[in-house]
């Protein structure tokens, strides 16, 4: 792709300069398309001129003209040294002409040449052709194994401490005769860590449904609100229990983060639940939760994808799904072939990355030129 | 109609939300763009349902005189001066909304906040035992990165602080990093299945 | 329960009420704990230091007032800085939060330093747009501002008069919780080559560092710490050296606090494993 | 020392004291603020979205929109924002029991379309820039034999700390990697690179959680300082 995108470079390099021959041979000023855009910038590049030595220079004035007019107008000035300009303001399809003068203190301007370009946007970014490899190929592994696995190809699945614990939590509610509370967090509908809680919920619920012990599901987004709501209606048909459930178990809240945490306090101090689930997506409030919870003595299971919060949960709380497992968890709990053919997708996609890590280190101890290039294969722009 | 065609939306909605990031043009920036803005108001609108939801919940408390009823009529009453200040005056600074937000809203949520002081010391007094290996190194090297960061050089001298850094900056950066790639992934998974339509308890029950 | 055994299962509020001392104390009784300044900090005094009296400082109050704690301070120390300076202070706010803090600071800091509103500093209030408010006002500050906050038209004020752009200002800071200080470089010094400093929350400070490198901010101040830094350069000390005092205090409390919990732990196990 | 005389300073106390009595515990007076706060709040929002979402990015437009048509100048952009207008009508079908099923329409859009900006955004930040940010920190490579010879030739602490470093890094992420391999059990050498990487993940949490302890003091210095000054005037 790369090779690609110089040859394409060349092509515009070597019409700009087309246009500027009839001036002279090499061309000091060269204007193009900006690449990777939505339309709207041409950028404008120049060589150094000779006077930028001298102490009276004070850097450069790029003009610019459409096609059609008469006068060059100036649109940037910028200081010795710096020989780029992106105009930001050309109007797509437009032919302009860029003029660039050297300026010293105390002389006449000197012009160092003219180039001309058209803005346009264009149709496939360059700078994310790593992502597009990328998405591909994990969706093409990903893909394969839920196909296999639909073949009925055999398919392990480690421990997940967190997710062996549910049972014996729901259990313990039961005896007690206590509700379990299940928080999503403070993500909305939009984050894929709420979606995974929804999943977990899901579960959740058709096990609280059979032991019919009370669920306590308080909503900080309304969507989720209400997409929890036909999840839990839904698990306890399932269990055959459909008058078990109780409309007013899944509830909004607030949209305020600490107006959340107020009410969801309240709730265990005042309901006394067994066990505490906080799954999703969570900020700060994640310890003033997990340390509630944990003097009410409640057992309490965890699970985000928000790295900086992991901590708090990992020390407050009893068991913590952290990062992937998250995501791993609807597999582990529903055994369901798709799913654990999607999880050993993920796997593959993690030797190949491994392997990336790996080759990239040796390249390193080699040449470090080498190794620097391997690395930009990865790099994102923008 | 009620299970085949919002999967079918969800399938070509998100084909195109993937497709749209690799094209700079300017009809797909469009698009992004305003995709975030059509969130916002999909979620205001449902956010009536959870207003309703909410003033529905405290008015059964409060009708069946249920536990804490008395506190429900709080709700309540809170709920009604947002909505009455802020569609009777306007939501301009000074004015009567405004004014409920600065000294009632922010005082309480800055408290609720500042609550962390208080538990972030218990929890490290409570949970910051040598019982295992791993539990020993999490102590450590929150104890390092702690007083790494108090102004204690003139007493222990630099190397504290440079210990603290090095440890956030190497081995904190590796586990972030590992931890990272990793949810990437299952992230990337989760959205395939939804897409595809495998993940699908989203729905909900009936037809 | 033996006494090891009750103290490592201690009521929490005991803690509570210790970390609640650990800071209240401090901020009645300053402590005075030393500070040692670092280069990040000492540049944005530096900048301001070497700035002739009347060269305008544009201060943008960029925050809200979930992280007035730790900025706030910065804002009153840059604002005395200013104006034992005699430099002119020019006040913008682009985080919608922000006015409210803004003009409660100014009017504080200028009744205390004697600065007169108008000739002294001016408050232009909140524009919406950060971005494209930081490149207007490459071009002129009338374009996003063509009045203060109180709705004067700025050529009406004395110190507005004859500034222009960016030309006409010595040094910008920026005070800011979330991304605003990437966007005064990207525009502000990208585009204008104004020198900018930033002060930001000491858990964003790590992510700024290398605009520090590479010289698009002239210097930073990062939460509480870099608050009592200027404090001290200003010789000024206030919230910022109190909040360190107290800072430092409820640290070394939660550390005196795990090691006397794993001395405690470690008894009661060799106690047990004695009693087997 | 000058006690506030504003009304609205004595609320904000009062209520901020409400809530810290929580740390005691539970009792009618953090009932009563957590009560008021949730209601207050949840109005808060409400009102917010609609006059600064609803207002300039529906109203506004489909009136504009509307207006334009009737009046001859054809369709324009601003009748986009009639999309999300019709998807938030049809979540409130909730509200009527019989045809609560075409919420799942809007659901489904709102749905798909955060699943496809996931797929690429999570590439992009968390896996590629990852990667990338293993063997690159700050335009230099993490690893590289200079740094051992340089160490070799002059040993000392900072070298050898320079040059171990940035291999140390990739060990580090590999392990971790290990770790969340969900298809294999973890014994043997996968076992024991996986508990390398626990011990990694336990550093990089106690890590963070010191770092941040120092954010959450400024928070309750912040209150504690409007209670002390504002309200009670006892500091300056």
């Amino acid at each position: 792709m790369k090779r690609l995108s110089l040859a394409f470079a060349t092509l515009l390099l070597w019409g700009a300069a087309a246009c500027a021959a009839a001036e002279e041979a090499a061309p000091a000023v060269t204007a193009r398309d900006a690449p990777n855009d939505a339309g709207g910038a041409v950028n404008v590049a120049w060589e150094p001129a000779a006077a930028e030595k001298e102490a009276a220079f004070t850097g450069y004035e790029v003009q610019r003209r459409a096609s059609g007019e008469k006068e060059f107008v100036k649109v940037d000035r910028t200081a010795p040294g710096e020989l780029a300009f992106r105009d930001e303001e050309a109007e797509d399809g437009v032919e302009y002409e860029y003029r660039v003068q050297a300026l010293a203190a105390g002389e006449k301007a000197v012009v160092l040449g003219t180039a001309s370009a058209k803005a346009s946007g264009q149709w496939f970014n360059t700078a994310r052709t790593n992502a597009l490899i990328g998405v591909i190929f994990v969706t093409a592994v990903i893909v394969f194994f839920i196909y296999r696995a639909k073949g009925g190809a055999e398919l392990f699945v480690r421990k997940i401490a967190g997710l062996e614990a549910v049972d014996e939590a729901i259990g313990r509610a039961t005896e007690m005769g206590k509700p379990i509370l299940y928080v999503t967090g403070l993500g909305d509908a939009s984050d894929i860590a709420t979606i995974a809680a929804m999943t977990i919920l899901a579960k959740v619920a058709r096990k609280t449904a059979e032991y019919e012990t009370p669920l306590i599901v308080p909503c900080y987004d309304p969507i989720v609100m209400i997409v929890e709501k036909e999840m839990v209606k839904q698990a306890y048909t399932e269990a055959g229990k459909p008058d078990a459930f109780d409309e007013d178990s899944v509830f909004f809240v607030t949209q305020s983060q600490f107006g959340y945490v107020a009410a969801v306090d309240g709730i265990m101090l005042r309901e006394k639940p067994a066990t505490n689930f906080y799954m999703g997506a969570f900020y700060a409030e994640s310890l003033i939760l997990a340390e509630t919870g944990a003097e009410t003595g409640a057992i309490q299971i965890a699970g985000t994808d928000r790295v900086t919060q992991l901590p708090f949960f990992i020390t407050a709380c009893d068991y913590t799904l952290m990062g992937e497992e998250l995501y791993a968890a609807t597999a582990y709990l529903g055994r369901d072939p798709l799913f654990l053919g999607s999880l050993k997708g993920q796997d593959w996609a993690k030797g190949v990355i491994m392997a990336f890590l790996i080759l990239g280190t040796i390249l390193l101890i080699f040449s470090t030129d080498l190794g620097l290039r391997f690395a930009k294969l990865f790099e994102t722009a923008g | 109609m009620r299970r085949e065609l919002p999967l079918a939306i969800c399938f070509i909605m998100g084909i195109i939300m993937t497709v749209q990031f690799f094209i700079p043009h300017a009809y797909s920036q469009w698009l992004f763009d305003n995709m975030l803005k059509w969130l916002i108001i999909v979620l205001t609108f449902a956010m009536i349902l959870g207003i309703l939801n909410l003033i529905k919940l405290h008015a059964q408390k409060v009708q069946h005189r249920r536990r804490d009823w008395l506190y429900s009529i709080v709700a309540l009453f809170g709920i009604s001066a947002s909505l009455v200040t802020g569609f009777g005056w306007g939501i301009e600074a000074d004015s009567p909304f405004m004014v409920l937000y600065d000294y009632v809203q922010i005082p309480m949520q800055a408290t609720m906040f500042s609550l962390l002081a208080f538990f972030i010391a218990s929890a490290a007094f409570r949970t910051f035992r040598a019982r295992t290996l791993e539990a020993t190194l999490l102590l450590v090297a929150a104890v390092v990165v702690m007083l790494g960061r108090v102004p204690l050089e003139s007493v222990v001298g630099r190397w504290l602080p440079d210990l603290a850094e090095w440890i956030l900056d190497y081995p904190n950066m590796a586990a972030k990093r590992g931890i990272m790639i990793g949810i990437g992934l299952g992230v990337i998974s989760m959205a395939l299945k939804i897409i595809l339509g495998i993940e699908r308890s989203w729905l909900g029950g009936g037809d | 329960m033996n006494i090891i055994e009750k103290f490592l299962h201690i009521d929490r509020r005991y803690i509570f009420i210790l970390v609640a001392v650990g800071v209240i104390v401090p901020l009645l009784f300053p402590l005075g704990l030393a500070v040692t300044t670092s280069p990040p900090v000492e540049n944005v005094y530096n900048e301001i230091e070497s700035l002739e009296p009347g060269t305008p400082v544009l201060v943008s109050v960029d925050y809200d007032p979930s992280t007035q704690p730790e900025l706030s301070p910065m804002t009153t120390a840059i604002l005395r800085h200013c104006f034992a300076r005699d430099l002119p202070v020019i006040i913008t706010v682009l985080h919608p939060g922000g006015p409210g803090l803004a003009l409660e600071i100014s009017d504080r800091i200028s009744k205390e330093a004697g600065a007169v509103y108008g000739e002294d500093y001016v408050f232009l209030g909140y524009k919406v747009g950060s971005s494209a408010v930081i490149l207007s006002i490459g071009q002129d500050f009338r374009v996003s501002f063509p009045a203060d906050y109180f709705n004067t038209p700025i050529d009406k004020i004395p110190l507005m008069k004859d500034i222009k752009n960016y030309n006409d200002i010595g040094l910008v800071v920026t005070l800011s919780g979330s991304t605003f200080p990437d966007m005064w470089v990207a525009y502000g010094h990208e585009r204008y080559g104004q020198k900018v400093a930033a002060g930001v929350t000491a858990v964003m400070a790590a992510d700024y560092y290398p605009f520090l490198q590479t010289g698009q901010l002239v210097g930073l101040l990062g939460g509480l710490k870099g608050a009592a830094e200027y404090e001290k350069l200003i010789e000024r000390p206030d919230e910022g050296l109190k909040g360190m005092d107290a800072q430092t205090i409820v640290h070394l409390l939660i550390v005196v606090f795990i090691v006397l919990g794993n001395v405690a732990y470690i008894l009661g196990q060799r106690a047990k494993r004695r009693e087997a | 020392m000058h006690v506030s005389t504003d009304i609205w300073i004595w609320i904000a106390a009062a209520l901020t004291l409400c809530i810290y009595s929580f740390l005691y515990k539970d009792n009618p007076f953090y009932k009563f603020a957590e009560h008021l706060l949730v209601g207050v709040s949840a109005g808060y929002f409400f009102v917010i979205y609609f006059w600064n979402l609803i207002v300039p990015n529906l109203l506004t437009p489909v009136k504009n929109g509307f207006v334009t048509l009737f009046t001859g100048g054809g369709l324009t952009g601003d009748l986009a924002a009639l999309v999300p207008g019709i998807l938030g009508l049809i979540i409130l079908t909730r509200l009527i029991p019989k045809i609560a099923w075409m919420s799942r329409w809007a659901i489904g859009f709102y749905f798909g379309a955060f699943q496809g900006i996931a797929i690429t955004g999570y590439m992009q930040a968390f896996i590629l820039a990852q990667i990338y940010g293993t063997f690159v920190t700050a335009a230099n490579p993490v690893f590289s034999l200079t740094l051992f010879g340089n160490f070799f030739g002059d040993p000392g602490w900072a070298r050898f700390v320079l040059a171990t470093s940035g291999p140390l890094m990739i060990v580090g992420v590999i392990c971790t990697l290990t770790y969340f391999f969900f298809s294999t059990e973890h014994k043997g050498v996968v076992g024991g690179v996986a508990r390398v990487g626990i011990v990694f993940l336990m550093i990089g949490f106690g890590a963070s959680f010191g770092y941040t302890v120092m954010a959450r003091v400024s928070l309750l210095i912040g209150r504690l300082t409007f209670l002390l000054r504002d309200w009670l005037g006892i500091i300056s």
